[in-house]
């Protein structure tokens, strides 16, 4: 069964919030990233995800899959937006089940880190000066050029 | 030898193009990085990027074979 | 503006979960609390909270406002179940808004550590061989009558 | 002194009340316990209860004064 998805269209979380409940899991922690209107104090217009779609799908499965072996829990589901999004919109959910709160908490924390750290998804931000550009993975916003 | 290449982010705006295919007289995924650079004027040093090879991660010691789609991947920025 | 509730009907955490959006908030992380079907081996069948009402959520309020001191997050809403409640059941939500993650999955785990501990809430779980009986703070089953 | 006592969880189920008033000749929570505890047979010790007055915690030492609404707490299990 599919855990990790990429999504065109926005976010739905309750639907695969409601895949998640198990009647052994007692516990569900669920991550949601949103667009915010700042970054590091630049005012920020909208921005766009691109994915690499195949390596991003295999490599978030492989994320899960530690996940699942790393932390006693039920279920997982994680979904990650791409193309245009808006201030608010929703970027990406995690969430997790688990019979009980703490491996719920650090399975869902483990999640996230690993899916910003290695999933091959690029970021570009629109500033409402009008500059725009691709972050780093530190997610400072642009300051000029990349360097070689 | 014939291979695709894919490019995204930084690389996709530099190349005008999400992917093409490229041939060269080489196997090494350096030496093709190297070419395509300075085709396009990439500003990524090869130490900054990753490879990918037929959509699995490689080595940049990965020994390319004829037909392979070749990705260079920027630092990531999910989430 | 009331952060902490009580709750003798279904919990609608998208209800709380809209309140928390905001423009400057990137991250949200949720904990949900659910009736399980078994506690340490023991087969439940259904369970029932009491709440000694207004010192809960004075309490609760406390909590929240302990957190919002100590993190920094951008909202929070808790909501407890009161009453019966079946196998399933939402029996606690707990919903943090910040500017990032770290504060985020902090103050959650803070808030629903805290009101575990803290808040006067019982629990009685009742078994399918017909037991029932009110929960020790550590959660196990109940397995004779309360020391002196 | 007249007061008015909550009870919870396995208090209540042993009162067999969620409330009462009572009239006793102290002002000392411990002493209001004692002869709550000998008049319904609860089974905790003060060292597992919490006193709570008039809607906020407080300490077992505390003197109570006519009227208040006074309730002992089973440790927790909330959540």
């Amino acid at each position: 069964m599919k855990v990790f998805f990429l999504s065109e269209s926005p976010i739905d979380a309750a639907v695969l919030a409601r895949d998640l409940a198990h009647t052994g899991a007692g516990a569900c922690v669920t991550f949601e990233g949103r667009v915010r209107d700042r970054n590091a104090g630049r005012a920020v217009c909208g921005l766009a995800y691109q994915a690499y779609a195949a390596l991003a799908e295999a490599e978030g499965a492989r994320i899960v899959a530690e996940a699942m072996q790393q932390f006693p829990i039920v279920d997982v589901r994680c979904i990650h937006r791409v193309g245009a999004l808006e201030i608010g919109d929703l970027a990406v959910w995690v969430g997790v089940s688990a019979a009980h709160r703490d491996a719920a908490f650090a399975a869902c924390r483990y999640l996230i880190d690993e899916i910003k750290q290695r999933v091959p998804i690029w970021k570009k931000e629109s500033y409402v000066d009008g500059e725009s550009g691709w972050l780093h993975p530190d997610n400072s916003p642009v300051q000029s050029e990349v360097g070689g | 030898m014939n291979y695709r290449i894919l490019y995204f982010a930084a690389l996709r705006d530099a190349a005008g193009c999400d992917s093409e295919q490229v041939a060269i007289d080489t196997t090494d995924a350096r030496q093709l990085y190297a070419e395509l650079r300075e085709r396009h004027g990439f500003a990524f040093a090869p130490a900054h990027l990753r490879v990918a090879v037929n959509g699995e991660f490689a080595r940049w010691d990965r020994v390319l074979n004829d037909g392979d789609e070749v990705a260079f991947l920027p630092p990531v920025s999910g989430g």
